[in-house]
């Protein structure tokens, strides 16, 4: 997968027409193998864009931020970038009007290892769901598969999974970088800053990881598509995907499967019901 | 996959942390967070029927349980309560239309998520009861109850800094 | 004098229930069934009266009755079911239980009707196919009623109507192998 | 620093005999923030509450904890003697140490002392967030919108005008009146409905308080509870009312034939009519969709014969718009068309008819003047078959539910045949009675004994030709035999369904409809007349089939509600309401989509203090939000708060303990 | 040219071959191409779901599983009760994976089952995969002046979950196509009710009745012959035909003839092919009205509401 020269022309075209302001794309990072994003403003900058199967960070983060506020931003999205995409147009975070958008129909972005990264063996959808301009050749809506690590958490016992759940919120130092990376989390203040949160929590102890965490997962549960930015965010390296596929999984299998941004309105699982959604673990 | 609650004399132990044990006699706090339309107004009428259930519950009233944030879940285990009951009206009987079936989602995803890092299943628990259904009351709270001090004392991410 | 409240449950209604994937509780006794049935004015209970009996629990009149057997699964009653019970699939289930369990309705014409659809299904398990004529003749041999549509015979046969040789697929053995396995099946149940 | 005040109930031996008082007393006065902890027998009396006046004033407080019976009881006897205190009245809590604890521990004193004290940390955690609250007062327009004008409508404009308050009443036809007007006689008292309805039209339209706007549709509806404004379409009518006097020329010498709805289509009407004698207004209209001169542009023969030039081809849809502060809904019925019943040959039989089509023909003012007739062959019958629960009753081929009325009107069609034809005999299919309303089983028993219709009990099965008969196969379940009957005019009472314009009108107005499409009510049984969007109430049946007297009972009830809501200048309301904070919102209108009031909308602010760049957030419509809370348990960046409940007020009871 | 896999059924190579042999000769004029199954097996019939359950899907199953082996994708059935059970076999096999699955066990060496191909009855393909303007186009000699009772008996349109076709009450699809052979179409009540078929040899007293109630209201509609689909309907109107005048003592004279020779002698096939002498009751009479164009009588409106809803202008 390597559509640099496509997205370079796509991107010059647009700004000789005068179609955006803000490009935002991968370029190559000059120390390490690793791609980081890049804000183009100037035509002359474009040849740095590049786009490999390392493009690996979920660019819709970026669009959250002041600077691309109120600008014609031209930006390249995945499958799972695309939903992400979508639940920002669906909750008015951004104007679909302002933005170009070059969907990539994704073959999957290798993780550190330069093996194919999980959550793109076990992607649903590869292909964007939104784009005005579209790159490579869908492949459809795949089979949607429990995630491996929750399956084989769930397999254990319950003592061994509180364990093993407390060294991660034992290694939780509170940076907030899983908040900061994902796009979906554009609150002006975020919850677990707000005053009658911070009164009851602490700081940096396992009891206020906890908090924050599940609150943060919750938060996303039903609206997270899996990108995995935060993930590549934590600078304590923590499994944060197993709590949001936990949710997904519970999601998918009890409200008429839902996923997350793949259609446009559809606002997330908690802001719908159905009288058929499950009642027997109501006494 | 749940562990076996472990029968011991004289003791219970704490299902999620085998090394903690209270006494035979330890009675565990139930946060009891109920809808005031049905379910705050089914549990007065406990009261007024004279219906006796165990006194381990500390009842919050609030006007609906779509009003139930998870996060007053997440608290109420995180300081006194070893569980949480949240009662609401039945689906359809909802003062508000909807309010609980938007509550039932998030009731579950959170009981699952809880459930899935580490606590009992029982922990958290739901019910329905409508303001006619006075003996349910006692019964629900009679189970949880019962339910929870099988489990025994619960220590997990309770706070270490406040009170 | 019929005496309810001894069982607690009604497992009668169940295993109908079960059986025919169709819901009796439904029924709500509108006889709309009853008078659909071209077979109403034969049956000593009619489907409307047979819904009833089952949610009674009576299954002793109900296995007995010749009435079930008088079902020609025509589907004319569940077509105009306001409830859209599905009535033939509950004969049907009730004729499966009154074989599994070994009733034996008395009179003549259930006999009959039995008989007929055991040489039936004899006989496809020996030519894969039916052979009409035979048919008829080992019926009217085995309800020993040797001159029952005898006037008609000839005249079919004139008329070519009957054929008298008979054709069998070449597979017979494949038939006979499915019958074991049928079989098997249902007694693994 | 909060200073609370406990006071708590004794109840008499309530709670005194199973709680520990003087210990909770205690314990509680040992709490931070407390500054007096008193006892007394019964804090609800006069005593009690100068208690709590007192401590109030001589102790500054800055909130009040009651401990005593559930709030559900006497919350607003104490916040009223907050507020005579001086004190902002929300500044009260209740602990309910009664019915949560004397009451359901009486075994255990110790247990149920130890949870009152809890109860009472809890309640004072919550106090100390409790915030001063106001209740809430919208101005209201006093002006009510009565959409549909049939007897449900025109009772209610009737009642609501009649107290001095100003009604715009709309009415889709030409005329007022309704499916009432189409009926001959009403069971279960047999008076010509002619005779009660037409006084009533004639009210409504000479009475000063009403507006009525016939031939006309709601086409939008903005605003909330009190202050709604509504856009009326007229449609364009080709008669200028002003001018005509009714004298009748212009349909007499109308050319052009037409069905005749209010007759059933059983006659025609002319492309210029009133849709029926007594109408009102009593002015024609033409129909544009058969008028050849709108059409084609040729004829014109009204406009020529009209002395008063009345007849206007140029007229076109008119926008009326009106400031209203209610709306009653009043659309009333539509009948199921029988076709599904095929095994009946319905269509392809000319005596099977509809029971509203039998109601026609035995009307004195119908098309065949008051005897029944065979449509095919224009005989009288003498065998008439009635079938009851056509739709109703049926969900293979119609509807779930019971259509209420049909049993009552079959046993009157039973009578009224009797009273047209003398030797004529009716049968009526049943499947079961139902006859629950005033005099209605006597009614019946009078259809039974009076005129001995044959009541048969069982379905039909089937209807089928022989010679010029009808023969009707059914069960009697009675005999258990089968039954069939030689019939020369077959009746199907067929089942009242919504108006196929509800789920429409329902969005329209913002409120909801069931899967029927009949509209919904707000509580199916303590609010049987509100909807759940303050303000819009319902009448009759476009809430559920009802008979007259129910749907009189109902509009009458609207108005009632309508003249409540009017009784001030403004109206008042409770404060427990949600409230956003705009600097958190980050206007993802999630909230929008939760709430069942619609209550939530959005507005544009600066992005900062004398910003020109703006920003979407939400914003709470006080008068129409109920407190249900849905909001802000969503409400990812707690922006959104829910004044008596907000999350510091819960947080602080669950940390109490 | 189409194809069509066929699945006769016994009655076909025995009561009904005057069936089986126009229909064939229909087909070829209709240029589609019969595949007939070699090794078929009876269906079961009533008797084995009336018996037992695993049977009355294994036997029909078997057919299914034979006819995926040819490249049609229909397969078309003759007689209506091989139809039903073949339908209703598929019906429940492609709702229910796992039966599919265990029926499928007991004719394993025969394949594995797909639901690819799928069933339809003769009535049901001319209607919907030839149509009725092929059909008419077809003509050679018309039948006008033939007045016709179509019977569908249950099985064909009933029950609607399963055969999704026509009207279970008052189905219309085989009057169309008589009428596009130029025959009238009277309206007639009795189209779907049942003849007792699976009785016609255990409890013939039923059948007499049944039928004898078919025939009755078939005359008073003043048809000239009844029209039938199905082999076991036609045998029972047919051949009991006499034995009902007796015992009922009326006099109905109403053959009854299969839609395929009709469509055979509108095709302009000879009366030769219809094999006519098959008939118990004589046809000869019936056929005669052909060309006899009588005064045609007022016409019938079909609904009240279509006239009134014209509007008209004096």
């Amino acid at each position: 997968m390597d559509y640099t020269k496509q997205i370079q022309e796509i991107a010059s075209k647009l700004f000789a027409e005068e179609k955006i302001d803000i490009f935002i794309g991968y370029r190559q990072n000059a120390f390490d193998d690793n791609q980081v994003p890049i804000l183009v403003t100037v035509p002359a900058d474009v040849p740095n864009l590049i786009f490999t199967d390392k493009s690996v960070l979920n660019l819709t983060n970026y669009l959250k931020f002041e600077h691309t506020r109120n600008k014609r931003v031209g930006i390249v999205v995945k499958g799972c970038d695309s939903r992400a995409l979508n639940m920002l147009l669906t909750e008015s975070q951004v104007k679909r009007e302002n933005l170009y958008v070059i969907g990539i129909n994704c073959t999957g972005v290798l993780n550190e290892k330069g093996e194919k990264a999980q959550n793109c063996l076990e992607c649903v959808m590869p292909d964007a769901v939104v784009y005005d301009e579209m790159i490579g050749t869908p492949s459809g809506k795949k089979e949607y598969s429990v995630n491996v690590d929750v399956k084989e958490l769930a397999a254990k016992g319950l003592v061994e999974r509180g364990e093993y759940f407390q060294e991660i919120f034992e290694n939780c130092i509170r940076c907030n970088a899983c908040r900061h990376s994902c796009p979906l989390c554009y609150c002006t203040k975020c919850c677990i800053d707000q005053e009658s949160a911070v009164l009851y929590n602490g700081s940096n102890t396992p009891s206020s990881a906890f908090h924050a965490l599940m609150t943060w997962s919750l938060h996303l549960a039903g609206r997270c598509v899996d990108c995995r930015n935060c993930e590549k965010a934590c600078p304590s390296h923590l499994p944060l995907h197993l709590l949001h596929k936990q949710n997904e999984m519970v999601i998918y299998e009890n409200f008429q499967q839902h996923l997350a941004g793949m259609e446009k309105d559809d606002r997330g699982a908690f802001y719908k019901y159905s009288m058929k959604d499950p009642d027997d673990f109501i006494m | 996959m749940e562990t076996e609650v472990k029968e011991t004399k004289g003791q219970v132990v704490s299902a999620e942390n085998p090394g903690i044990v209270a006494p035979a006699d330890w009675q565990p706090v139930i946060m009891g967070i109920l809808c005031n339309w049905c379910s705050y107004a089914g549990s007065d009428l406990t009261g007024t029927s004279r219906i006796q259930y165990p006194p381990n519950i500390r009842i919050i009233r609030v006007p609906c349980s779509s009003r139930v944030d998870p996060w007053f879940i997440i608290k109420s285990l995180q300081t006194s309560a070893d569980g949480v009951l949240i009662s609401g009206c039945h689906p359809g009987d909802c003062h508000y239309i909807s309010g609980n079936y938007y509550a039932r989602r998030r009731f579950l995803v959170t009981k699952k998520l809880l459930n899935f890092v580490g606590y009992h299943e029982n922990r958290i628990q739901f019910s329905w009861v409508s303001a006619a259904e006075g003996p349910k009351f006692a019964k629900v709270v009679a189970k949880v109850t019962e339910d929870i001090k099988k489990l025994g004392p619960l220590h997990k991410y309770k706070k270490e800094n406040l009170k | 004098m019929l005496t309810l409240g001894l069982e607690e449950k009604n497992t009668f209604l169940e295993a109908i229930n079960k059986k025919s994937g169709a819901n009796v509780l439904e029924c709500y006794q509108c006889g709309k069934c009853a008078s659909t049935c071209p077979v109403s004015d034969f049956m000593e209970f009619r489907p409307r009266v047979i819904m009833q009996m089952i949610k009674l629990g009576m299954k002793e009149e109900v296995c007995m009755t010749d009435s079930i057997w008088f079902c020609l699964t025509c589907s004319a009653c569940s077509g105009r079911c306001p409830r859209e019970i599905d009535i033939p699939a509950v004969m049907e289930a009730i004729r499966h239980l009154t074989i599994e369990e070994n009733y034996h309705p008395k009179s003549k014409k259930v006999k009959d009707i039995r008989k007929f659809h055991e040489i039936f299904l004899d006989m496809i398990k020996r030519y894969g196919r039916n052979y009409e004529l035979r048919m008829m003749a080992e019926f009217n041999i085995r309800t020993r009623n040797l001159f029952k549509d005898m006037h008609l015979a000839p005249k079919a046969l004139l008329k070519g109507k009957i054929p008298l040789g008979h054709e069998s697929t070449k597979s017979a053995k494949a038939i006979r192998k499915m019958y074991e396995m049928a079989e098997k099946l249902e007694k693994s149940k | 620093m909060a200073r609370v005040g406990v006071f708590t109930c004794f109840c008499g031996a309530n709670i005194a005999d199973f709680v520990d008082v003087p210990r909770v007393v205690e314990e509680t006065r040992k709490i931070r923030e407390v500054r007096c902890s008193i006892e007394y027998k019964y804090m609800c009396s006069d005593p009690g509450q100068q208690m709590i006046r007192d401590a109030i004033v001589q102790q500054r407080l800055t909130s009040v904890v009651v401990a005593a019976c559930s709030p559900r009881m006497h919350e607003k006897t104490f916040r009223k003697a907050l507020s005579d205190a001086g004190m902002n009245p929300y500044l009260l809590e209740v602990a309910n140490i009664r019915e949560h604890s004397s009451w359901v521990h009486q075994k255990d004193k110790k247990a149920a002392t130890d949870k009152a004290i809890d109860l009472i940390r809890m309640a004072v955690a919550k106090s100390i967030a409790n915030e001063q609250l106001y209740e809430i007062s919208v101005p209201v327009t006093k002006r009510a919108l009565v959409i549909g004008g049939g007897i449900a409508g025109i009772q209610a404009a009737l009642d609501i005008a009649d107290a001095r308050i100003p009604v715009t009443l709309v009415e889709k036809s030409p005329s007022i009146g309704g499916r009432m007007a189409q009926l001959d006689e009403t069971f279960p008292t047999l008076d010509c409905s002619q005779c009660i309805l037409t006084p009533k039209m004639v009210d409504v339209a000479s009475h000063p308080y009403i507006e009525l706007i016939p031939y006309s549709e709601v086409i939008e509806l903005d605003g909330f509870v009190g202050n709604y404004k509504a856009k009326i379409r007229k449609k364009a009518s080709y008669v200028n009312f002003a001018n005509c006097t009714g004298c009748g020329a212009c349909w007499q010498k109308c050319p052009v034939k037409v069905p005749n709805e209010y007759n059933m289509n059983i006659d025609k009407r002319k492309a210029i009519y009133t849709p029926f004698p007594q109408a009102v207004p009593n002015k024609p209209v033409i129909d544009a969709a058969h008028c050849t001169m709108l059409l084609k542009g040729k004829c014109g023969i009204c406009a020529k014969v009209c002395e008063k030039g009345a007849i206007d081809f140029k007229m076109q849809d008119e926008i009326i718009e009106r400031e209203i502060g209610a709306v009653v809904v009043a659309t009333g019925y539509d009948l199921w068309d029988p076709k599904p019943y095929e095994e009946y040959g319905v269509g392809r039989y000319k005596d099977i008819i509809t029971s509203l089509e039998f109601e026609r023909m035995v009307s004195a003012n119908g098309p065949t003047g008051g005897v029944p007739q065979r449509p095919s062959d224009g005989k009288v019958p003498k065998t008439v078959v009635f079938i009851k629960c056509i739709g109703s009753r049926d969900e293979a081929k119609g509807i779930e539910y019971c259509s209420k009325i049909c049993c009552m009107y079959t046993a009157k069609h039973a009578i009224l045949l009797h009273h047209k034809v003398h030797d004529s005999h009716a049968y009526i299919f049943y499947m079961d009675i139902r006859a629950a309303g005033k005099g209605y089983e006597e009614f019946v028993k009078k259809a039974q004994v009076d005129t001995a219709a044959t009541y048969l009990r069982g379905r039909v099965s089937k209807i089928y030709k022989k010679g010029d008969k009808l023969m009707v196969r059914g069960e009697d379940a009675q005999i258990g035999q089968l039954v069939e009957v030689e019939a020369d005019l077959v009746v199907l009472a067929t089942a009242i369904i919504a108006p196929k314009d509800n789920p429409n009108l329902a969005r329209l107005l913002g409120i909801s409809y069931d899967k029927y499409g009949y509209l919904s009510e707000a509580h199916p049984k303590l609010r049987p007349v509100e909807t759940a969007k303050a303000g819009i109430f319902l009448a009759g049946c476009t809430q559920a089939p009802k008979d007259i007297p129910d749907t009189v009972a109902q509009a009458s009830a609207c108005a009632a509600k309508v003249c409540g809501l009017f009784s001030g200048d403004t109206m008042k309301k409770d404060p427990m309401v949600s409230k956003v904070n705009t600097e958190f919102c980050s206007g993802c209108q999630n909230c929008v989509t939760v709430c069942p009031y619609g209550a939530i909308v959005t507005e544009e602010i600066p992005m900062g203090h004398g910003s020109k760049e703006m920003r979407v957030v939400s914003k709470v419509n006080e008068g129409v939000c109920q407190g249900c809370g849905s909001c802000v348990a969503i409400c990812r960046s707690m922006a959104i708060n829910l004044s008596g409940f907000t999350d510091p007020q819960i947080i602080n009871e669950i940390v109490a303990i | 040219m189409k194809k069509l896999t066929y699945f006769p059924g016994c009655s076909a190579h025995g009561t009904s071959e005057e069936f089986d042999h126009t229909l064939k000769l229909v087909m070829k004029t209709l240029d589609v191409e019969m595949e007939e199954i070699p090794d078929w097996n009876c269906c079961g019939a009533t008797s084995a779901h009336v018996m037992t359950e695993n049977l009355a899907y294994a036997l029909p199953l078997r057919n299914l599983v034979l006819a995926e082996k040819f490249t049609g994708n229909i397969m078309g059935i003759a007689c209506a009760s091989c139809y039903s059970r073949m339908k209703t076999t598929k019906v429940h096999m492609d709702e229910n994976p796992e039966l599919a699955k265990k029926i499928n066990s007991t004719i394993i060496q025969e394949g594995n089952y797909t639901g690819r191909v799928e069933v339809k009855s003769m009535l049901q393909y001319c209607y919907e995969d030839i149509g009725l303007e092929t059909i008419k186009s077809k003509v050679t000699k018309s039948l006008a002046g033939l007045k016709v009772a179509c019977y569908y008996g249950c099985l064909l349109t009933r029950p609607k979950g399963i055969t999704k076709f026509d009207s279970p009450e008052y189905p219309v699809s085989m009057d169309q196509i008589m009428e596009a052979l130029g025959a009238e179409a009277v309206e007639f009540d009795f189209k779907t009710e049942c003849c007792g078929a699976s009785f016609s040899i255990s409890d013939t007293e039923i059948v007499e009745s049944l039928t004898g109630k078919i025939l009755e209201v078939a005359k008073e509609s003043g048809a000239h012959l009844i029209v039938v689909a199905c082999p076991l309907c036609q045998s029972n109107l047919d051949m009991r035909q006499p034995d009902i005048e007796k015992h009922q003592g009326k006099s109905f004279r109403l053959p009854v003839m299969y839609l395929t020779q009709l469509m055979a002698l509108a095709f302009g096939y000879p009366e030769s092919d219809m094999r006519l002498k098959k008939h118990i009751v004589p046809v000869e009479e019936a056929l005669s009205n052909i060309g006899k164009i009588q005064e045609p009588p007022p016409k019938v409106t079909k609904t009240k509401k279509a006239v009134s809803a014209e509007s008209e202008v004096e």
